[in-house]
């Protein structure tokens, strides 16, 4: 690709754009939160997602998949945020089918990819335990017994957790190495508590007391702190472009705003002061945009190291978080008195960047990364 | 002893004898006495106490005793406010009333109107409500559009106002509207008050982004409001408005001092859910947190200059003129650094997930973005040190 | 073989042969050479590769031979570049007077200005430098005061202009004055050439926070010029002076290509003089040299969007605004960074105590101060970005 | 005293304003750095500055002092930033006779710190070895040999150091503990160069090559480290002040430069995007007063704790450093061209600044130790 659309992504995100803008805009996300839809999402909707494709974007022909190439999650997740649609495409598919695909057997691929790309099944990652997202320091415990291993502890913010029909769930295991478990839902003694967060979307925080899982649960995959890191790096970019879409249409009302509102007989943005904060979130944006760009670019790269991949991906979470940030900031502000009512679209737009910004690793944790790959 | 001294012991021994000890602590905002039509009181001792206080006409005690107040002299003023601070007595009624209507009033007022409305204000028997803001005049209140057209012996109103705290539980309102539609846009502008039962009126909360709100949007639908109500001179309400303006500001200072609003401490917060920063990140994320707290400990050090610049009698209008800027840009900072130190342990909406605290957080981080807006804007605040301040001349 | 080929590979052997190699690397600022009457060399290459390109006529291959000029086409001036590129040729001899002066002089002047004008510029023998600027008329240029008076056949100049790059060993400068002091401020101005040795020509180099420099102030003191070094119309030099700008913007962008300005690397820096940071000061300061080395790289990578964005013929205007604005602050934050790891090491002024690096990092760091105001302040970086990219208002 | 200053406190200022005014304006600073005086003040203004009294400001009435309090100090440096006035009033009396009050025998404070007074001698502190101020990390050696000390190693930015009459030398026991030496200008093997800064002015490196000391050279006061403390924190409030009256006067010249230089035919201070950024600096520079302010308050009470002196300095010191920061950067800026030229007196005051940020712990340092006040 490189650092502006080919011609299939253009092509992508125009059918995206037109599709959320007319099955599932602003007013949609409202409404969910306003009826207080449990999952976060209309299954419709999701549905229809999954017919245009969306869910096999990046998978292999042989499960279904389209083989567009991960690029194509770029231009999409750009203009869900941009609409702030709600869809378990980034916990089903990007996450959880990516999981799979590198760490489950090749009969767990086979059955589960095609039936979470199709909308069949969905599952949900259930990796984070603290507040601040550190995927190393998993604390669950899954010890073998007989057969079968039993888990216990507690996992927290688990996006779309709540509903999923089950949870790649990370544990530690008996000699401190990682491991995934393929959770069922239908398993006992797993309690599913719903997080109700500023974004209305669908989080859960799930308990494993003595969890009895069959052996087979566990993906049989090597090295799942590796295959983490790759899903979760792509992962990672997805809500970076989410950012990115948010902010570039929460700076496009903001300049409308500037441009129509009238006080003391002029457009407010002709105050020069609001005029150079505005120039300097539009420079904000541009460098964000190419650093998530050149995220894509790279996953999309076979040839890309770890190193290059975690130091893109990483840059282009950070800025677009640092750049997310002031702009929801100075849309609020720039708004004046209307920017802190309900009844715009603004604080809206506010609380799912506060969110996503801390999703998958918040700025100081990316920057951490970013600098060790610097050494 | 002088007679001051004698007013002083009489006013203590009055006050200790009268003023219950729960009435000497702490205020929560949930346990302040609004006074108005539905009075109602959480405790027996919190009726005790306005009721007394009431009858001695100390919810006014300044203003004269013919219409309703103490009476009391400047000197002696200062001798029960001080002797109340002593005794941590809590104010026995709150009103924007008496803070900022009533001397205007007094000022304004014929003696007609001081009649009629001086009185019940101060027996706390009205709530006052305050109509200013439009959604399309907000830092610039000369372009306010209410419209008050004459017809006989009345005006009738139509237009909105925004903003207006607690406008579904007042049962008057003072309001600014445009009696003079081709004047310029100062000279239009009377006062005038009316009551919320009048015809026509109608009230709805504002959602904001923190969720319910005390805030108003107020409606007027050809409401009939008798002439006598106009305050001052027909379209000679600009100066009125200032005056008001400036009681506002005394009025908001006066209500931070006794309400406590939830303060969250930083402090507090990063031993708990930061307690061993041990990665590069969490570290770097520690000390910017001790910015944010050198800053607010910078602010409280001039907080305590203010006070002491004042005492020696010097000008502190430079470091008064920067003090809402700051504060408010600070304790928005302030929540940032929270967000950032919490996750999404600070950005819970509701439910059992979260702790009590954690939810007044969430809800005093979003209100937080509203107070570098209200009671002017950080933008006006700038205005106002650049051009008063530091004399820079008028934006070109 | 089309023409187009053969003259590639023409081109091609004529360059292996005639360009030495000490010629085909990377220039330093001091070696570059820049024509006149004091024309010297730093090498016999030098001298060689210099008199080669002149007596092609390829200081300027596009110009009409008549003119001293190369002759060549457009496609031909190409193949050229292409090939000089291919083969990392310095560039033979730099000059304002090529750059800037020149095609302005082949689209305005008359035939007499430019047979008398353009043949020497094309053969190196006079460096040129530039009369815009003046103390009070910076970003403003069409308040420029200084004045040509007409006397006879010539005109009087009286006046200063400032930041006259290499001012003191140029032998023409080009120049707007004022010769409609009644106009409006545009209409009034004129282009006028003049040859720095007249009498009444003063030049000082100016001192900057940095030390000695390039730029200086030149003051004219009844200087007389012949009225037929007038360019364009009289009064009629402002569309001119657009004109030269628009070349000052490419010739600035050359300038940049070819010069390689000292560059200090952050993270070679934080590798040396903060290679263990443990406390949790030192790894605050760490994270924030990140911050800033992925700001750049964030530039690094709008760069190439840019370039991308321009090869698929899409709009890279709003990202080219950008540009100046970013990598000016970014340098200076940069620095900003680098004294805060390097300490008292970064604010060495002279003297053994230091190393050659660390004096010439003080040196660019004082530097960089310009770079935020010269070229277009970020004031206005921000303001064309403000109307231009955003569409907001013109200021009230 | 308090937050504001005192009667005293304000005539001292006055004075102060008066005499540097009239005897030490930017100009002599200019001509101290173009005639390259070697120990960068003028010996004559050094001299008018203890007939002053200034000398004496803190220092007890038994050795020469006129027992003022610490809090004279404030005012005075104060006025030394405004008019840039360079004398060795901190190294030699702030520094040095606080350092042999606290450390040194009854015979040497009472000999010397007269002497240090009424400028007869002349000392300097010699601490830095790093280019970050770590006054805990000292690498220079003493080692014991029968009836001497040995010192082996080097010091840097010796402010005043010189030309001094002898710089008290912080260096490293055997036991590694540390201890304080009274090393004479006259004794052999030490290396003197002149460090030549951005502020012109007189800084040394040190270096000494088995410098053989009498065992009297070693202040025999306990715990160097805590009396080192003590100092420090002294000197640090006084360069804070130093930056804050920098800061001001450089406001002043740019606030009346706003208001005078016209730009498109109004003066450039009516643009509002210029008037809101000096308006955050007069809020930086108000802040900053507080602190300094507080930080002397605290010196001068005797019943303060460790704690509370450090937490106040090092916020002072931070506070002055970062608002000087802006303010100087902000001044070149809004200066324009001329900012940049060293005709005016924005580059001088930028210069010192810098230098002033680093001395005795930059903004990073006083952060981290104020920090560590809050544990």
């Amino acid at each position: 690709m490189g650092l502006i659309y080919n011609e299939e992504q253009q092509q992508l995100q125009d059918s995206a754009r037109e599709f959320l803008a007319a099955r599932s805009p602003v007013a949609e996300q409202r409404r969910l939160r306003d009826e207080a839809v449990p999952e976060g999402f209309s299954l419709g909707i999701w549905k229809e997602m999954l017919e245009l494709g969306w869910g096999g974007i990046a998978a292999p022909e042989q499960y279904g998949g389209l083989e567009f190439g991960f690029q194509g999650f770029g231009p999409v997740f750009e203009e869900i945020g941009r609409h702030l649609s709600s869809a378990p495409l980034l916990s089903s598919v990007v996450l959880s089918a990516s999981l799979l695909e590198s760490m489950g057997s090749e009969q767990q691929r086979e059955k589960l990819i095609p039936e979470l790309i199709n909308g069949q099944r969905r599952l949900a990652l259930a990796l984070d335990e603290d507040c601040r997202f550190r995927p190393e320091r998993v604390g669950l415990k899954a010890r073998k017994d007989g057969d079968y291993y039993v888990l216990d502890g507690k996992k927290t913010w688990v996006v779309d957790g709540f509903g999923a029909d089950g949870w790649l769930t990370v544990a530690r295991l008996e000699d401190e190495s990682l491991a995934i478990f393929l959770v069922d839902a239908t398993v006992e003694r797993v309690q599913v508590d719903h997080l109700n967060l500023v974004d209305s979307r669908n989080h859960a925080a799930l308990t494993f007391d003595e969890v009895r899982l069959p052996a087979e649960a566990k993906l049989p995959g090597k090295d799942a702190l590796l295959a983490l890191e790759t899903v979760l790096d792509r992962g990672t970019a997805c809500l970076a472009a989410e950012l990115l879409g948010m902010s570039e249409s929460l700076f496009e009302r903001t300049v409308d705003y500037l441009k129509t509102r009238v006080q003391f007989g002029v457009p407010i943005g002709s105050f020069q002061a609001l005029q150079h904060r505005a120039a300097r979130l539009y420079v904000d944006l541009q460098l964000a945009r190419s650093a998530v760009l050149a995220a894509f670019e790279c996953l999309n790269d076979p040839e890309a190291s770890a190193t290059e991949r975690s130091s893109l991906v990483s840059l282009a979470k950070w800025k677009a978080g640092e750049m997310a940030h002031r702009v929801s900031n100075e849309a609020v502000q720039m708004h004046g008195g209307i920017g802190v009512t309900d009844e715009l679209d603004v604080g809206l737009y506010l609380k799912r960047i506060r969110v996503v910004q801390v999703q998958l690793g918040d700025s100081d944790y990316h920057c951490e990364r970013y600098a060790a790959t610097l050494r | 002893m002088t007679d001051i001294e004698q007013f002083r012991l009489q006013t203590r021994e009055w006050l200790e004898a009268n003023c219950p000890t729960s009435m000497r602590t702490p205020m929560p905002i949930d346990e302040m006495v609004w006074g108005g039509r539905n009075l109602s009181f959480v405790s027996e001792d919190q009726r005790l106490w306005f009721e007394r206080m009431r009858d001695k006409g100390w919810f006014v005690p300044d203003w004269p005793v013919g219409y309703g107040g103490g009476g009391l002299d400047p000197q002696r003023l200062a001798v029960l406010e001080s002797e109340m601070r002593r005794l941590r007595c809590r104010p026995p009624q709150i009103n924007l009333g008496i803070w900022m209507l009533g001397p205007v009033l007094l000022e304004f007022g014929t003696e007609e109107q001081k009649r009629e409305l001086l009185p019940p204000m101060a027996r706390g028997e009205i709530r006052w409500c305050q109509g200013f803001s439009e959604p399309n005049a907000g830092s610039d209140l000369a372009s306010l559009q209410t419209s008050a057209r004459e017809d006989g012996d009345a005006f009738i109103i139509n237009g909105t106002k925004i903003w207006t705290s607690y406008g579904n539980m007042s049962d008057w309102m003072y309001a600014l509207v445009r009696t003079g539609p081709k004047e310029p846009k100062h000279a239009g502008i009377s006062l005038i008050v009316l009551d919320m039962n009048s015809a026509g009126v109608n009230v709805e909360p504002i959602d904001l982004i923190s969720g319910k709100s005390s805030f108003c949007q107020v409606f007027f639908d050809d409401v009939r409001v008798p002439k006598r109500q106009l305050i001052g001179e027909l379209n000679g309400g600009w100066p009125l408005a200032k005056a008001l303006l400036q009681h506002e500001r005394r009025a908001m200072s006066k209500f931070s001092e006794i309400s406590l609003p939830t303060h969250f401490d930083l402090l507090e917060y990063l031993r708990r859910y930061l307690p061993d920063a041990s990665s590069p990140g969490e570290i770097a994320l520690q000390q910017r947190a001790v910015s944010c707290l050198m800053e607010e400990h910078a602010f409280r050090l001039t907080h305590r200059r203010i006070n002491e610049t004042m005492r020696a009698r010097q000008d502190a209008s430079g470091l008064m003129a920067i003090s809402k800027l700051v504060h408010s840009e600070q304790e928005r900072d302030k929540f940032e650094v929270l967000l950032d130190v919490m996750g999404q342990r600070a950005l819970g909406w509701s439910g059992d997930g979260f702790s009590e605290r954690e939810l007044a957080l969430t809800n005093t981080w979003l209100n937080s973005f509203a107070q570098t807006i209200a009671g002017g804007s950080s933008e006006v605040q700038l205005n106002v040190i650049a051009k008063r301040v530091l004399g820079l001349p008028e934006a070109k």
